[in-house]
């Protein structure tokens, strides 16, 4: 079958991420969601890159890995503070300035 | 390399602005004495340009040319024609006088917070003289981008004096007058800023115009006036409109021209006599001056399709502000409309188009700053005794303090512009200049002398006239010496050009027929042109060679 | 020289008024000694004239340029000829008399150096209003003589009535001043140029059109200074000034500037006479107007006022006919400035005697007590109203005769109206004689509550006095000018008259015609003196036979109308006042609330604007990742739809 | 995880299809890679940046806690001097200019703007460390000064742990790392020439920043808020920008700037027909374009993306937001510049009425909102959301004019903002900062030198003539009209307008209201802050009265290689 379907894939992936970061209250979950959303985009670079025959897709693919795997050790670091400040991880109770 | 005479003239208010902000706390009086050296020597200076300056010579005198931001095609471009020196002669005459005039408006008020750095009254005089320096480098600056900057930067000082210093004794209450005059002053800066951003549109705009057609975008006067002359600075006609409203409107707000004056009464209100002589007298001249330099010269034919329009504005200010003054309860704002009365007046006379109505309308705004200077500081020094600005809270002052009676008197004839004071001249200019090209409009505008007369009088027979009634005037002293330096010479001023104004019509009508040409406009002739003006002894009565004796 | 005449009293002025405190007790006497300088100044220039032959007498001096713009020359110079001359020698002949009674009229009055100030800034402005030789410098003096007089008038500043009748003077002048403003706009349009000799002499190049419309701006000037209809009703309060003033400004010469005006600007009018119809009709109303009003008055110098005002009228009247007139026109002024200001001192001495009671109602057998006074006053009644022999005579018939000259059934109403004037005018003097001298000594009868009207406001609180009055002559001081007065009133019409001497005197100006009376000048004087007799004998059958009430009776309707001027204010305070308050009231309302709102509208509505954007910031990321994915589904659809189309 | 998986697919997918293009089996033959061959002369200023920062982590690990601020203050300072002047010499060496060239293997391209940019955010750190090592402001805990950083980030807040934190006087030195790290990731950003650097600059610089908006030392709470919002907010905007290369990749079937431009411009389509459907496909091209050049208005704070800048602005510890506020403002401007021009300019009928629509909606967004704000963060905030909307109009410009004006105005805004910043932070009362306006009244009687100071920031701010933010102004606007964006011209002088309005508020309320009783005192701070602010009014002065010089400069820097 086509690569292109990889794609379709990919984008649905994107899709359901985005979807999760908008419904999602659980800081963790919404995370997660953020990097469904990263592997989506790699799942369409690695697709591209074995329909263009050439690596510079895969290569990128691993790059987006560990700039993920970074972002975790930021992001969780940051969730957790959050949570050990306020015993709860909903992004809706982080929401003291407004306006 | 000559002498940078007009550098040096608008400098030296500048440096005195530092050098009084930096004189310390304690040494109030100090301030005040450097101030009023400074702006003296500024006097004596413009009175060297003045002297300097040949009517019959070139255009722009006492020019100075320097590279600035040639990316904008900016440079630091100053010079002068008749009406720059003429103006900048005014500004630099009645600084002194405001200075002097608010000797202690900026004085210790006991229980005022002190802290080593506050000094009121060393700001005070230091934005005063801030103040003058700009205006006076906007009047002699030959290139548009210098004159919009100083026409915008000089709002920020104002802005402080309008702001930051008020009568202290206030009709509505001490904090309720804090919240107006900070009102009136934002809302000041903010009617001009608009203006002035509108107007940097329109600057930007030229700049396009004049890069597309000359190649490189220029800012100079003379350059893009030449470049209009010989054709090669073209813009569409809807391009020059847009242009010309750009200016204008940022203009139409400084003088102030109907319905965009609103601003003002609200600043003179609340402003001291002096800040308030300082906006009418001669910040707001720059929007006249600037009608007068920049709008007509650069956008002729936008000009001449606005002018119906604009005449019209020009005598609804001239009724309006009239009117309005009648109908004022409070002596700052009844001049405040006087004025925008008489910016009616000067607007007409810059628009009819005629040579007259525009060397009247130049010598209007030279009349016009020292009339009402003399009135409002004089208005200033009665409200400083009684602490009021309200007219009812005053009546029989004339018994009491009868020069400072007097001189308010002589202040508001030439306000309502009697002969042989000096507005009369300028104002009967300005109404033939108009009748002469647009009769209706000339008619009208008469009847506007008429108010004068009524709103005058009604002001001084309100507060001058009639029995003592209130304790508070019994004891009110008279005029002292410090405030009678100060009117005596405006009072002898008016007089003196209300007899003699030829010295400066001289220099002001050359400057007038250039602008005229920029717009490509001639005087209208006489029906019957009367060949000899002086075959006085050849005159024989009519009627009596009629033939039809007995 | 000439310009000497003008800078010497303002010299006076300039110095009294600036000169401060220490002058109290000397200025008085500099201010007379000033204005007999111009005077003699005056007369030497006389004597030099008469030395010249008839056309060549015009004297002219430019002192320099005043506003030189382009086309629009404006020069300061004088033009002495006839005309001016002969007003020269009236203004500064009665002034110095006057400045001579002032000084014992004002003899208490603190402000009495600021007074003399004024009379002299007066001489000086009405002196360059007919030493002017163009119409630009003329107004200057035109407003001069009108802020003089609003000094004058308003000089007890703490009366407030005194106050206001200077205001409304000088206002409803300021109409007049605009008026000529017009006319000169006219003249510089039409000739280029507004100086006399060249405008008059080329008035002839214009269209009538241009000249009835000229001539129509004069006539509103002039209605304005000379108190005619419309424009007449302020002169019955300038009465609040000192008496001098109203001898010398309201009677003698600043109210007759309208009818120099004229009679200067005769060429404009010939050329128009659809304009001088206007001036003669305005001429005949005022005439008219003012002498019904001066008999209703019991205020002795209202009533006076009223008849100045006729008086004018006939002046206006005979300048209206044109060259027939003008000569006649300018000697009644001449012969009314003589009689009119001996009558009005006259009136001043009474009241100097009288504790300032100005009420005619409450004096009564006066002419025993102010012998001098009675005889003057007599003297100067008799001239006013034409008895045989005395100046008036003479002037007012040569104007009648003028009238009925004036042809066709013009000519017949006009004389008519002007015998039916001459009549009341006998009335109304006799009247005020009789109330004045004669009868019984009503004052001293307790005082009542003065009447209703509120123009009759006894002026008894200037100087706080109001213990019973001793009525006695004046000094001499004030005696002397009254005896001048007098001769004049007796001498001058006669002196004129004699061989035609002042017509052929300002002939060379004012070009004179003989009129061709459809009647006969014997039977118009039989007319005039009928007339006279007519009114002296229905004054003295109402006020001489039997004793005049303290009280005025309620009168009929005519009667109260007049004693309200003919309800003229009531008019204007209905039209005018009420009108403009309302005016004013509504544009202050407009300007804060729709111009201004208009402002602040704008400010309000971006501050709310802010307000209910905020809310969107509502401090939920999830929300904010909400905008952030539409945004992006925007700019996607955005850029597809920019391809698309 | 995922990742790993995804690529088997993607081999398997490789092995049995047959439509595999020839190119693939070579490339899988595994003939040598060439070594890359890397211009470290141009990259020096990174490079040394990023050393610095190392040391800095190697300091923090191991130096003993008395001995850290003082060497971590020195290692920043000397890698931030040494990087700026690297790029003096490079772009005295003609490398801004003549000898402009793409290095590192067409990963990043050295040229004027990139130079011109890397300066100003060398300087705009520098200044940012100075703020950042500012000690007398927050009262001495028993260790000596601190700082206005978190004693015990990890601790729980008004927890025991960090109370002792606070007592024993600890401080978070680990600040200037991640500073030296986010200035490197910046530097890196505008002069990105393939997607890839792009997006790993992007988080390079983003990741430090959002530790750093949780560490400050009071309102705690607002801290880590305002941290996950934008770490949250921030790593989903670059998942679109992923996306967004993803899909240009799949477009053009490289990431390199030029070659997409190439591939755009059809200067060589792609023969092979299998790639048919994909290469030059408008919609992966477009869509892409898209997402990517969201990620960056995300950065750059431009409506509707804008949500996180107030509430980051104000939770951050102040010196951060002031950091941040400047340099990121002027990184992501730089990537957007170069995106548009070089990568884009064949799409500019596309993409520019929607900047069109983006800039007009943010100019008026951030003026008109910010009117009604009661936090002088938050006002700032809302007046650099208002700003990007200027900086968008002199962007849409597509000219050089519009690339020189753009830099000159990020130089001239990035001080003012820095300086405006530190001032907010010598403002204290109890509470730390007082940053609600209120506590503002008055201020000018108090303290008039300060006030007078922060007025010349707002008057810049507001665009008022004489100061530098009036040239920046006049040079935007005068490029977007010389661009055929008259409209938009008016649209952003209607928008100063409004601006200008709630500039003036703070003005009137410290000038003119009367002092509150319980109002802020203002803190004496050291050199370090004085040197800030005192840097910010000449900049604001210089640029405002003699900008030509520095015009020239931006000017000379207005064109990107290739």
């Amino acid at each position: 079958m086509s690569p292109i379907n990889y794609v379709y894939l990919a984008a649905l992936l994107f899709t359901i991420g985005a979807a999760g970061v908008l419904i999602r209250r659980n800081a963790i979950v919404v995370f997660m969601c953020i990097e469904l959303m990263l592997n989506a985009a790699n799942l369409t670079l690695v697709a591209f890159s074995r329909m263009h025959g050439n690596l510079d897709g895969q290569i990128m693919a691993f790059f987006v890995m560990v700039v993920a795997a970074a972002e975790v050790v930021v992001g969780l670091a940051i969730i957790v503070m959050l949570y050990r400040a306020r015993h709860s991880a909903s992004v809706d109770d982080a929401s003291l300035m407004k306006l | 390399m000559s002498f940078p005479l007009l550098t040096v003239t608008a400098a030296l208010p500048a440096v005195g602005a530092v050098a009084t902000a930096a004189v310390p706390a304690a040494k109030r009086t100090a301030a005040k004495w450097l101030a009023l050296v400074f702006s003296l020597a500024t006097l004596v200076l413009a009175a060297v340009v003045l002297a300097r300056f040949d009517p019959d010579g070139a255009r722009y005198q006492l020019t100075e040319s320097h590279a600035w931001i040639s990316d904008f095609g900016v440079r630091y471009e100053l010079g002068v024609d008749g009406i720059g020196a003429a103006l900048m002669a005014l500004t630099a005459l009645l600084i002194p006088f405001v200075i002097g005039a608010g000797w202690h408006d900026a004085d210790q008020v006991e229980g005022e917070p002190t802290h080593r750095r506050w000094r009121p009254t060393q700001g005070f005089f230091a934005l005063i003289l801030a103040v003058e320096a700009m205006v006076l480098v906007s009047f002699a600056a030959t290139d548009v981008f210098l004159f919009y900057i100083f026409f915008e930067a000089m709002l920020i000082p104002m802005y402080f004096l309008i702001g930051g210093f008020g009568d202290r004794a206030h009709a509505a209450g001490e904090e309720e007058g804090a919240k107006q005059r900070s009102y009136a002053a934002v809302k000041f800066l903010l009617y001009n800023l608009a203006g002035g951003l509108i107007m940097l549109a329109a600057v930007i705009g030229l700049f396009v115009v004049s890069s597309d057609s000359l190649g490189e975008g220029t800012f100079s006067l003379p350059e893009l006036l030449r470049a209009r002359a010989n054709g090669d600075l073209t813009m569409s006609t809807s391009t020059e409109r847009l242009l010309f409203l750009g200016f204008f409107v940022a203009f139409a707000i400084k003088a102030p021209l109907w319905p965009l004056h609103t601003w003002l009464p609200n600043a003179m209100g609340e402003a001291t006599a002096p800040v308030a002589v300082l906006i009418t007298a001669v910040v707001d001249k720059v929007g006249t001056f600037a009608m007068l330099r920049f709008c007509l010269g650069l956008f002729p034919n936008a000009s001449s399709w606005a002018t119906p329009v604009v005449i019209g504005l020009a005598l609804v200010s001239v009724l309006y502000g009239a009117l309005l003054a009648v109908g004022q309860r409070d002596i700052k704002r009844l001049v405040a409309y006087a004025s925008i009365s008489h910016f009616g007046f000067i607007i007409l006379g810059v628009f009819a188009m005629t040579s007259q109505g525009q060397s009247g309308a130049t010598l209007y705004m030279v009349f016009h700053g020292i009339s009402t200077a003399a009135l409002m500081l004089v208005a200033g020094f009665l409200i400083s005794r009684r602490g009021s600005r309200l007219i009812a809270d005053y009546g029989g002052v004339q018994k009491v303090a009868p020069v400072l009676a007097g001189t308010f008197l002589v202040g508001g004839l030439a306000t309502l512009s009697l002969p042989g004071l000096a507005p009369f001249v300028s104002e009967f200019l300005v109404l033939v200049g108009t009748y002469s090209r647009y009769p209706v409009a000339g008619i009208i505008a008469t009847a506007g002398i008429i108010l004068a007369a009524l709103y005058v009088l009604v002001l001084y027979q309100r507060t001058m006239t009639g029995p003592v009634r209130k304790p508070e005037i019994e004891g009110m002293p008279d005029l002292k010496v410090r405030e009678l330096a100060v009117v005596a010479p405006l009072v002898a001023l008016l007089l003196f050009l209300g007899v003699f104004p030829k010295p400066l019509s001289e220099i002001v009508n050359p400057a007038v027929e250039h602008t005229l040409s920029d717009v490509q406009k001639k005087d209208p002739k006489p029906q019957h042109p009367v060949a000899d003006h002086n075959k006085w002894f050849d005159y024989k009565p009519a009627g009596h060679g009629g033939g039809d004796h007995e | 020289m000439i310009g000497l005449l003008v800078g010497v009293p303002l010299l006076g002025a300039a110095v009294l008024l600036c000169g401060g405190r220490r002058l109290d007790r000397t200025g008085h006497w500099l201010g007379t000694l000033l204005a007999a300088v111009s005077f003699a100044i005056g007369a030497a220039l006389f004597a030099s004239m008469l030395g010249e032959d008839a056309e060549s007498r015009a004297m002219h001096s430019k002192l320099f340029s005043w506003v030189p713009v382009e086309g629009f020359q404006a020069d300061v110079a004088f033009q002495l000829d006839q005309l001016s001359m002969t007003f020269v020698l009236l203004i500064t002949g009665v002034g110095t008399l006057i400045h001579l009674y002032s000084v014992g009229y004002m003899e208490h009055d603190p402000g009495r150096r600021r007074f003399f100030g004024y009379l002299n800034l007066f001489l000086a402005a009405m002196l360059l209003l007919v030493l002017a030789d163009n119409y630009l410098l003329l107004y200057v003096g035109w407003e001069g003589v009108g802020l003089a007089s609003y000094l004058l008038i308003g000089f007890w500043q703490h009366k407030p009535t005194a106050a206001t009748a200077a205001k409304k003077a000088f206002i409803v002048n300021r109409v007049g001043d605009a008026g000529l403003a017009i006319a000169i706009f006219l003249m510089f349009t039409t000739f280029g140029t507004f100086a006399f000799a060249p405008v008059l002499s080329s008035a002839g190049d214009a269209s009538e059109g241009q000249l009835t419309a000229i001539g129509l701006m004069l006539l509103l000037a002039a209605c304005g200074k000379s108190a005619q209809v419309p424009l007449q009703s302020w002169l019955g309060d300038a009465m609040e000034g000192p008496t001098p003033v109203s001898a010398l400004i309201h009677a003698a010469t600043m109210v007759t500037a309208g009818v120099y005006l004229i009679t200067r600007s005769g060429a404009i009018f010939n050329g128009a006479p659809d304009a001088q119809l206007v001036v003669v009709v305005v001429g005949a109303v005022t005439l008219l107007f003012g002498a019904i009003v001066g008999c209703a008055k019991d205020d002795i110098k209202k009533a006076l006022a009223g008849s100045t005002m006729s008086q004018i009228g006939y002046m206006i009247l005979a300048a209206g006919l044109g060259p027939i007139g003008y000569a006649f026109a300018i000697m009644h002024l001449v012969t009314h400035g003589f009689f009119k200001a001996g009558l009005f001192l006259g009136a001043g001495s009474v009241m100097h005697g009288m504790n300032d009671e100005v009420d005619m109602r409450r004096y009564g057998g006066l002419r025993k007590y102010m012998p001098v006074t009675f005889v003057t006053f007599g003297l100067g009644y008799l001239a006013i109203i034409g008895f045989p022999g005395l100046s008036g005579f003479f002037s007012k018939d040569q104007i009648i005769e003028a009238a009925f000259a004036k042809g066709g059934t013009e000519g017949w109403i006009l004389g008519a109206v002007t015998l039916l004037g001459a009549a009341i005018t006998a009335y109304y003097m006799t009247r005020v004689m009789l109330m004045t001298f004669f009868g019984e000594e009503r004052w001293r009868q307790a005082p009542t509550p003065s009447p209703a009207e509120p123009d009759v406001e006894p002026a008894a609180e200037t100087r706080g006095e109001h213990a019973e009055p001793h009525p006695h002559e004046s000094p001499k001081v004030m005696t002397i000018p009254m005896i001048v007065l007098a001769f004049g009133s007796v001498f001058a019409g006669g002196i004129f008259k004699a061989g035609d001497s002042f017509v052929n005197w300002l002939e060379p100006v004012t070009a004179f015609e003989h009129g061709h009376s459809p009647v006969s000048a014997t039977t118009v004087t039989a007319a005039t003196v009928v007339s006279l007799v007519i009114g002296v004998g229905a004054a003295w059958f109402q006020y001489g036979r039997k004793p005049v009430p303290v009280v005025a009776p309620r009168g009929n309707l005519l009667t109260r109308a007049a004693r309200r001027d003919l309800l003229q204010d009531d008019f204007n305070h209905v039209v005018l006042v009420s009108g403009g308050t309302h005016l004013t009231r509504s544009l202050v309302y407009v300007d804060h609330k729709v111009v201004d709102g208009a402002v602040n509208g704008t400010a309000a509505t971006f501050g709310g604007l802010s307000g209910r954007l905020r809310r969107l910031q509502n401090g939920f990321a999830r929300s904010y990742a909400v905008s952030m994915f539409g945004g992006a589904a925007v700019l996607i659809a955005a850029t597809l739809l920019m391809r698309a189309v | 995880m995922t990742g790993v998986t995804g690529m088997t697919q993607v081999a398997s997918a490789g092995g049995t299809s047959d439509a595999v293009p020839s190119l693939w089996t070579i490339a899988a033959a595994g003939d040598k890679l060439q070594a890359p061959s890397i211009e470290y002369g141009k990259l020096s200023p990174v490079l040394i940046v990023l050393g610095a920062a190392a040391v800095g982590v190697l300091i923090d690990a191991f130096a003993p806690r008395k001995a850290r601020y003082s060497a971590q203050l020195f290692v920043a300072l000397a890698g931030l001097a040494a990087a700026f002047a690297a790029v003096i010499g490079l772009a005295a060496s003609g490398a801004g200019t003549t000898k402009a060239q793409i290095a590192g293997m067409g990963a990043l391209a050295v040229d004027g703007p990139t130079l011109f940019l890397q300066g100003t955010l060398l300087l705009v750190g520098i200044v940012g460390v100075f703020t950042f090592a500012e000690r007398r402001l927050e009262p001495a805990g028993r260790g000596g000064r601190v700082d206005s950083f978190a004693a015990q980030p990890a601790a729980v807040p008004g927890g025991e742990g960090e109370q002792q934190a606070v007592k024993a006087g600890w401080t978070t030195t680990e600040v200037f790392p991640l500073l030296l790290f986010a200035v490197g990731g910046m530097l890196l950003f505008p002069a990105a020439n393939d997607l890839l650097t792009l997006f790993i600059a992007l988080e390079v610089f983003s990741l430090p920043l959002y530790l750093l908006c949780a560490l400050a030392r009071r309102r705690r709470l607002l801290s880590q808020e305002a941290a996950v919002k934008y770490f949250l907010l921030g790593a989903f905007s670059s998942a679109f920008l992923l996306f967004g290369t993803a899909l240009l990749y799949g477009y053009a079937g490289t990431v390199n700037y030029s070659a997409i431009a190439r591939v755009i411009s059809g200067a060589d389509a792609v023969s092979d027909p299998v790639l048919a459907d994909t290469t030059g496909n408008d919609a992966l091209l477009l869509i892409g374009g898209a997402l990517v050049v969201m990620g960056l208005l995300f950065k750059v704070g431009a409506v509707p993306f804008h949500m996180w800048t107030p509430d980051v602005y104000q939770g951050a510890p102040t010196p951060v937001t002031g950091f941040m506020a400047a340099a990121t403002k002027v990184a992501a401007f730089g990537a957007l510049l170069r995106l548009l021009y070089v990568v884009l300019p064949g799409l500019r009928w596309d993409w520019r009425p929607v900047m069109w629509g983006v800039a007009i909606l943010t100019m008026l967004g951030g003026a008109i909102v910010a009117i009604t704000q009661t936090d002088i963060k938050r006002l700032l905030a809302y007046s650099s959301i208002a700003h990007a909307g200027f900086l968008l109009a002199g962007v849409i410009a597509t000219s050089e004019d519009g690339i020189s004006s753009v830099l000159f105005y990020l130089a001239a805004y990035s001080f003012v903002t820095l300086g405006a910043f530190a001032v907010v932070t010598l403002v204290r009362d109890a509470g730390g900062e007082a940053t609600h306006l209120s506590k503002w009244a008055g201020l000018g009687r108090r303290s008039p030198l300060l006030a007078a100071v922060f007025a010349v920031f707002l008057l810049a701010f507001a665009g008022i003539p004489l100061t530098s933010g009036f040239a920046g102004k006049f040079a935007v606007f005068k490029a977007a009209a010389e661009g055929g964006a008259g409209a938009l011209v008016v649209v952003g002088v209607i928008a100063s307008a409004i601006a200008a309005f709630f500039y003036l508020r703070v003005i009137v309320l410290m000038f003119f209201s009367e002092p509150q009783a319980d109002g802020p005192s203002v803190a004496v701070p050291s050199v370090m802050t004085t040197s800030a602010i005192a840097l910010g009014v000449v900049v604001t002065v210089v640029l405002g009265v003699a900008p030509q010089y520095f015009l020239d400069l931006a000017g000379q820097a207005g064109v990107f290689v290739r």
